[in-house]
């Protein structure tokens, strides 16, 4: 439990490279060359601007579920359920956009942004409430919350608030004055095609706030006394069940803003299943990132790379699909779980102290 | 004949050599004391025999023939049972079940004979008159019958060496006697017997021959006969032992902690029975008993862990009772829990963080907008660093990977610096070495003088005797008796402990205590 | 020390629970295949008892409603009310089973009022319907699906029982013993090899 | 709407209880070792996916389900390797196997068949069994008429993993491995070898249940065929305080929910959304009533490091 400095940086790294070798040995299973499968996954992903400019699109969304697990992990809570906290928040927040009709941006925007949060939040508390008042295991609860959540969502994308005149499952677009600017605004050189928002620096915003939170001021402090034990915490005279709901508010929230960057950055509008699947991604994100803010972000960077790689795996190769981000997330939190394993690998190499 | 001939065992855990080149040996049929403070690896030792650990030199021979023994298995197969201080039993199973656990009488296809293997227990049980009803659940039984279940267990192995670590530090006096009456009856039937033990009265009364180790070592070894409590202890600790401790005498101001008739129910069982009490400053009131009898609940009531069913707890005439563990802190009670891993510190947090805990949230540690003030804190752990001499001295060092001693002081020099007027302290000295326990013993005084109120709960009768002004001696949720410094001696105590309730009562009238005493 | 015996009990399990599943399995549903594929079109939805996970499959969440009564009901599953009784023995008989599920399913209507409104009612004319035309294949396409059952439980019991017995038979070897749990149990997954390795495991520990 | 409470609501109840069973009694194994195994799910939808390939592929149902039981064993031996071998934690490795489930089969089907969410049907179920005396008898045959074998195995496990917990001496060591290993170690049981046994045989039982609803049930994989049933199953596991009975129980009372929320679409003028959601809703509610009286092995989660 209490690693040399070099572990805190070299597990991680190497628990993605095994990873990569499995995820090799299932891309040779499946009759690719693995080493090509990697080169298409990296080419277009950070050997060209355009594809950095990309990867930081797809870090966005993951920076966001990386933080919200990390926090919940933080307070000894486990947070599957950002998947569902995200679509709520996403439909919350397209629908209180298309709903302020006509007000300025000043006031759209800012509202949206907090209705993201709240959203998520109250999502996510649900489950952190039922743990803290009935000892209800959070990660089940979490999950049943995700597909209560689906349905949720996909009724009223179905139903009452679809787009006349599509197929899509798509709701109406939200008003420009809740739309936030693409960075080509800020900075021209960028190419106009490129969908990266500023809810990438509110991202990395949302990682300088945690950080703050958990490690400068005495809610964090309580929050991760929390985490580490219940006991200490009460006989400390924490109150555990507070900062349970707490943590799980906060996670539910950090969750709910992946809506900034998706609903009122990019799509400007809620698309049914437009999320795939980054809520499950957040937790390898968190585990590899050590659940501290940086990590997340080089974690999310990581996974953005790759699943900006992975759509070109369809068009490259007719035996693979970019479900293999899947598989190699999956294998990811396995090893990063299992860091004994590396801890002993790494014991014949000597670490500096 | 020996039974058990140890030659120059050698075993070493990272930095610290446990045993250096210790030799033992035990005739056969005898009862062999083994006796040394705690840390001085005579436990380790033991576990060496029994195949626990593996010695790093030295070799082993059982009547007479050498034997490699490498795990448990191994030396169940050569006779040797071993009772742990910590009952290896499984609570919610029946004695049945634990005792067969790991060679089951099975039919062919692994269906357990339930019926046979009680039968034999039943036979062994009566052989020994050791009364255990194999159906029982062990979680039902009490702590000195689970004891004899562990030795069932290895007898029912036919054990013919039986090793015993510290088995009296959980019993009551006259369960000791029982106790060393099973003993005897043991070595009549032939079994020789190890007892590992540091409290050297029942060392004189049950043993043969003495074996004393001090840190490591073997520091000598000789038949019971000739020992004194006098001789052994010096051998123990190396030097006149002091336990008495420079105790100015105190005057007692007013009253600071007045309990009446506190009632506690956890679950379905009352734990806590109309315990009334008073405490006044500068006054150390020591809370004797055995382990479960209430003494935990009365001190998480106390300090706002637990809420109380009915009653009143008074705090310099304020009622206090039920309120939150913060709120009670805010009044300047300060607490030293028992199970320091469990609620003393956080393992992965500094010695800085763990020694703000409880008080972090208010100044000088959080300012206003409640952001941490790490100068401040910074200089307030190095403060606390030097003056409880807590090693190594650091403050950004997470405590979990400090010794026992030095957690413990990490959690007191937390307590007793927020200028406490009423100290609530649980066990303060479990498992830490004497240093540190002399040293937190003159702090808790020194504490005293500033005329500070202190409750000392402890199941170490030597440490309440030599810190406490007057003590409360708790046996099954009440209190049943109090005794004053001057009137304090071991056997009235003992007594009481077992509710045996002496007739010749030496509590002052005027005080109260629990109706329990006067029935 | 036990081990032989363990191994003979094990055997005997095996052997009766072998029995009594074939004995089970005589008055099997008898085109199975047919209800397989008449349902089958609606399967990859059937099962989602609800949205999914991961969006991808999400689309499927409605077509779920009720398949449940729709396989009970599948016309097959009627016409097996009559004959599956006395097919125990002469199953390959077609004569006798054609015309008694003829019989059965003229009065049946009784018995089927009763199972449930919805769904039996359009079911004898469907089931005549099938009858007549290809009986002949249904039931030479039915020998040919019990055969299929019969092998596979067959294999499936067999590979159960044989895993269970050469765990319980090397448990107290030597090298099952000294053998890391992790490989241990992987011989036990792959019991086959195990017993190739059984001659080199002879050794016992008491 | 009430015609939908009929016998045939109990009848396809009990059908859609049984993949609930098989998770549950896994999940009963494994928790009783110490183990906690939240990758049930996970388990099941691999042995769907292995249960629907083998079938196809060989043309006979009873070869999936043997592959799909071999390989739930192997993918819960992997959650074990990581949480018994090397301590990891037991929640997150288990979600490792679980997220390894969402891709894994994705990937394979469609390098077999161009398809990442659904594999063909198989060209034969597992049979139907009727058993002949009931089957003529009217409320009994609609009752107990006609289930998939695995029905019938299933609530057969249930007796059969009372009798291999509780009255054998494998049970007998499983269960202390789960409440004191250390205690169970000195008494010279091979803690981690205990733990291995219960891991492997919940991923069998799990994977199991996983081609039930691949081959038995339904008749092709489809993704996320689980649709959160193994988490489902340690609800009712919960529910059923760890002990075989209860959670039979506390299955099919799932089940018969699920059936319900099946049936009953369309009848009522809710949208159909919403109807699903009462299976999920009414697992929340389970947990948040009983959880705080169901008897957890005192080990249970607590990884293990062996002596020496």
């Amino acid at each position: 439990m209490f690693l040399k400095k070099a572990e805190i940086f070299l597990l991680p790294v190497v628990s993605v490279f095994a990873a990569m070798l499995v995820g090799a040995v299932l891309i040779f299973a499946v009759g690719e060359n693995p080493l090509a499968v990697y080169w298409i996954f990296f080419k277009n992903s950070i050997f060209s601007l355009n594809g950095i400019g990309y990867t930081l699109f797809y870090a966005t969304p993951l920076i966001f579920t990386g933080l919200s697990v990390a926090f919940g992990f933080r307070c000894g809570l486990f947070n599957i359920g950002a998947e569902g906290q995200l679509y709520i928040a996403a439909m919350a927040v397209t629908l209180t956009a298309i709903s302020l009709d006509g007000w300025s941006a000043w006031v759209v925007i800012p509202v949206c942004l907090v209705v993201s949060f709240i959203a998520g939040g109250i999502w996510g508390g649900i489950p952190g409430l039922l743990k803290a008042r009935f000892g209800g295991h959070e990660v089940i609860n979490t999950i049943m919350m995700n597909m209560i959540a689906f349905s949720l969502v996909n009724y009223l994308v179905v139903g009452p608030f679809h787009r006349q005149g599509t197929q899509i499952l798509e709701t109406d677009f939200i008003p420009l004055a809740a739309r936030i600017p693409r960075i080509h605004a800020l900075i021209p050189i960028i190419p106009k095609t490129l969908p990266l928002n500023m809810g990438f620096v509110i991202a990395l915003l949302a990682c300088l706030v945690t950080y703050l939170v958990l490690w400068k001021t005495r809610w964090g402090y309580e929050i991760r006394a929390v985490g580490i034990s219940n006991s200490v915490s009460r006989y400390a005279g924490i109150n555990v069940n507070k900062n349970m709901v707490m943590a799980m508010f906060i996670a539910g929230g950090c969750a709910g803003m992946v809506a900034i960057s998706e609903v009122m950055g990019y799509r400007y509008t809620f698309h049914d299943s437009f999320s795939s699947g980054v809520g499950f991604i957040g937790i390898a994100v968190a585990l590899l990132g050590r659940n501290h803010p940086v990590g997340v972000i080089l974690a999310a960077l990581l996974f953005g790379a790759l699943i900006r790689g992975s759509l070109f795996l369809d068009l490259n190769f007719d035996h693979l699909s970019k479900d293999l981000v899947m598989v190699l997330q999956g294998v990811i939190v396995l090893f990063v779980a299992t860091d004994k394993l590396f801890k002993k690998l790494l014991g014949f190499i000597k670490l500096p102290q | 004949m020996l039974a058990v001939r140890l030659k120059q065992i050698t075993k070493r855990f990272a930095q610290t050599l446990a045993n250096d080149a210790v030799d033992i040996n035990v005739r056969q049929e005898t009862i062999h004391a083994i006796i040394g403070e705690n840390g001085a690896g005579k436990s380790t030792i033991m576990e060496i025999l029994y195949g626990f650990y593996q010695a790093d030199a030295g070799e082993i021979e059982l009547f007479g023939e050498k034997k490699k023994i490498i795990n448990p298995q191994d030396a169940i197969r050569n006779g040797i049972g071993m009772v742990h201080q910590h009952f290896m039993l499984i609570p919610p199973m029946t004695v049945t079940e634990n005792i067969i656990l790991g060679l089951e009488p099975v039919s062919r296809s692994g269906v357990l004979h339930l019926a046979q293997a009680e039968e034999k227990i039943r036979k062994l049980s009566d052989e020994y008159g050791l009364q255990i009803d194999p159906r029982i659940e062990v979680e039902n039984l009490s702590v000195g019958l689970q004891q004899r279940v562990e030795i069932l267990k290895a007898l029912y192995r036919d054990a013919r060496i039986l090793i015993l670590d510290e088995p009296t530090a959980v019993l009551t006096p006259p369960e000791v006697g029982e106790f060393f009456q099973i003993l005897r009856r043991l070595k009549a039937q032939g079994k020789t017997i190890i007892i590992i033990t540091h409290k050297l009265e029942e060392v004189l009364e049950i043993s043969d021959d003495v074996t004393v180790m001090r840190n490591g070592r073997k520091v000598g070894e000789l038949p019971t006969s000739e020992a004194t409590a006098n001789i052994l202890a010096n051998m123990m600790v190396g030097r006149e032992v002091l336990f008495e401790l420079d105790k100015q005498p105190v005057v007692p101001g007013e009253t600071v902690l007045r309990v009446e008739n506190l009632c506690v129910t956890v679950g379905n069982k009352p734990r806590l029975k109309n315990v009334s009490f008073d405490l006044k400053e500068g006054e150390i009131l020591g809370i004797a008993g055995v382990e479960g009898n209430g003494q935990t609940e009365l001190v998480e009531v106390l300090t706002g862990l637990r809420r109380l069913d009915t009653g009143t707890v008074w705090y310099q005439g304020e009622d206090i009772s039920n309120l939150s563990a913060r709120k009670i802190r805010e009044h300047q009670i300060a607490h030293i829990p028992a199970d320091r891993k469990a609620h003393g510190f956080l393992s992965s947090y500094s010695n800085a963080e763990n020694q703000i805990l409880g008080f972090h949230y208010r100044a000088p540690f959080c300012r206003k907008n409640g952001f941490l003030n790490f100068a401040s804190i910074r200089s307030y752990a190095e403060e606390l660093v030097k003056k409880f001499d807590i090693r190594p001295p650091l403050t950004d060092i997470a405590t979990g990977t400090l010794s026992g001693g030095n957690q413990q002081k990490v959690i007191v020099s937390r307590e007793f610096s927020q200028h406490p007027r009423l100290l609530i302290i649980a066990q303060p000295t479990r498992g830490i070495d004497i240093g540190a326990i002399e040293f937190i013993h003159q702090q808790i005084l020194d504490l005293r003088s500033e005329k500070v109120a202190v409750l000392l709960v402890s199941a170490e009768l030597e440490e309440i005797r030599s810190l406490s002004d007057r003590t409360l001696v708790m046996f099954e949720g009440e209190v049943v008796g109090e005794i004053t410094a001057e009137a304090f001696d071991m056997e009235t105590v003992g007594m009481l402990m077992t509710g045996h309730i002496e007739t010749r009562s030496t509590r002052e009238p005027d005080l109260k205590s629990g109706p329990g005493a006067d029935s | 020390m036990v081990t032989r015996k363990t191994a003979h009990v094990c055997f005997l399990m095996g052997v009766t629970l072998l029995l009594s599943a074939v004995a089970a399995l005589l008055p099997v549903e008898q085109t199975a295949a047919q209800q397989s594929r008449s349902s089958g079109a609606g399967s990859p939805a059937r099962v989602e008892g609800a949205p999914v996970t991961i969006p991808a499959g999400k689309g499927d969440d409605l077509s779920t409603v009720n398949w449940d009564d729709a396989t009970d009901e599948t016309p097959a599953s009627q016409e097996k009310t009559g004959d599956s009784d006395l097919s125990k023995e002469n199953w390959e008989d077609e004569k006798s089973s054609k015309d008694v599920t003829e019989k059965e399913a003229a009065s049946d209507l009784s018995k089927e009022s009763w199972e449930d409104e919805g769904s039996a009612k359009n079911v004898p004319e469907k089931e005549d319907g099938l009858q007549m035309m290809k009986q002949e294949e249904i039931d030479k396409l039915d020998s040919r699906e019990r055969l299929i059952h019969l092998s596979g439980f067959a294999l499936f019991i067999g590979y159960i029982l044989g895993g269970v017995l050469t765990a319980f038979a090397t448990r107290n070897r030597k090298l099952a013993v000294s053998l890391p749990p992790e490989l241990l149990i992987l011989l036990h997954t792959f019991w086959p090899l195990e017993l190739i390795l059984l001659p080199f495991m002879r050794a016992r520990i008491r | 709407m009430w015609e939908v409470l009929d016998l045939e609501l109990i009848a396809s109840g009990l059908r859609l209880s049984t993949p609930l069973i098989l998770a549950a009694l896994g999940g009963l194994f494994s928790e009783r070792a110490g183990v906690v195994n939240i990758a049930l799910d996970g388990i099941m939808i691999f042995g769907a996916f292995t249960g629907a390939v083998v079938a196809y592929e060989t043309g006979n149902p009873w070869f999936g389900l043997l592959a799909a039981m071999l390989l739930g064993g192997l993918v819960a031996h992997i959650h074990g390797i990581a949480s018994i071998r090397y301590q990891a934690d037991q929640v997150v490795s288990g979600t490792a196997i679980n997220l390894l489930a969402i891709g894994v089969p994705a990937v394979l089907s469609n390098a077999l068949y161009n398809s990442t969410t659904v594999t063909p049907n198989i060209q034969l179920m597992l049979p139907i069994i009727r058993i002949p005396v009931i089957s003529s008898i009217p409320i009994l045959s609609t009752l107990l008429g006609k289930y998939s074998v695995l029905v019938f195995f299933a609530f057969a496990m249930v007796p059969l993993s009372w009798f291999v917990i509780f009255k054998t001496s494998f049970g007998l060591r499983l269960r202390s491995v789960g409440e004191n290993p250390e205690a169970a170690e000195t008494a010279g049981i091979n803690v981690y070898l205990m733990r291995y046994y219960a891991v492997w045989i919940s991923g069998l039982l799990a994977g199991l249940g996983g081609a039930f609803l691949s081959i038995a049930h339904g008749s092709s994989f489809v993704h996320n065929i689980s649709a959160g049933r193994g988490f489902i199953a340690l609800a009712a596991l919960i529910f059923g305080r760890y002990t075989p009975k209860l959670t039979l129980l506390g299955c099919m009372m799932f089940g018969i929910a699920d059936a319900f929320q099946i049936r009953i679409q369309g009848v009522i003028p809710i949208p159909g959304q919403f109807i699903q959601m009462f299976p999920y809703v009414l697992t929340m509610i389970v947990l948040a009533g009983l959880i705080g009286r169901a008897q957890v092995p005192a080990a249970d989660g607590i990884p293990y490091a062996q002596a020496k």
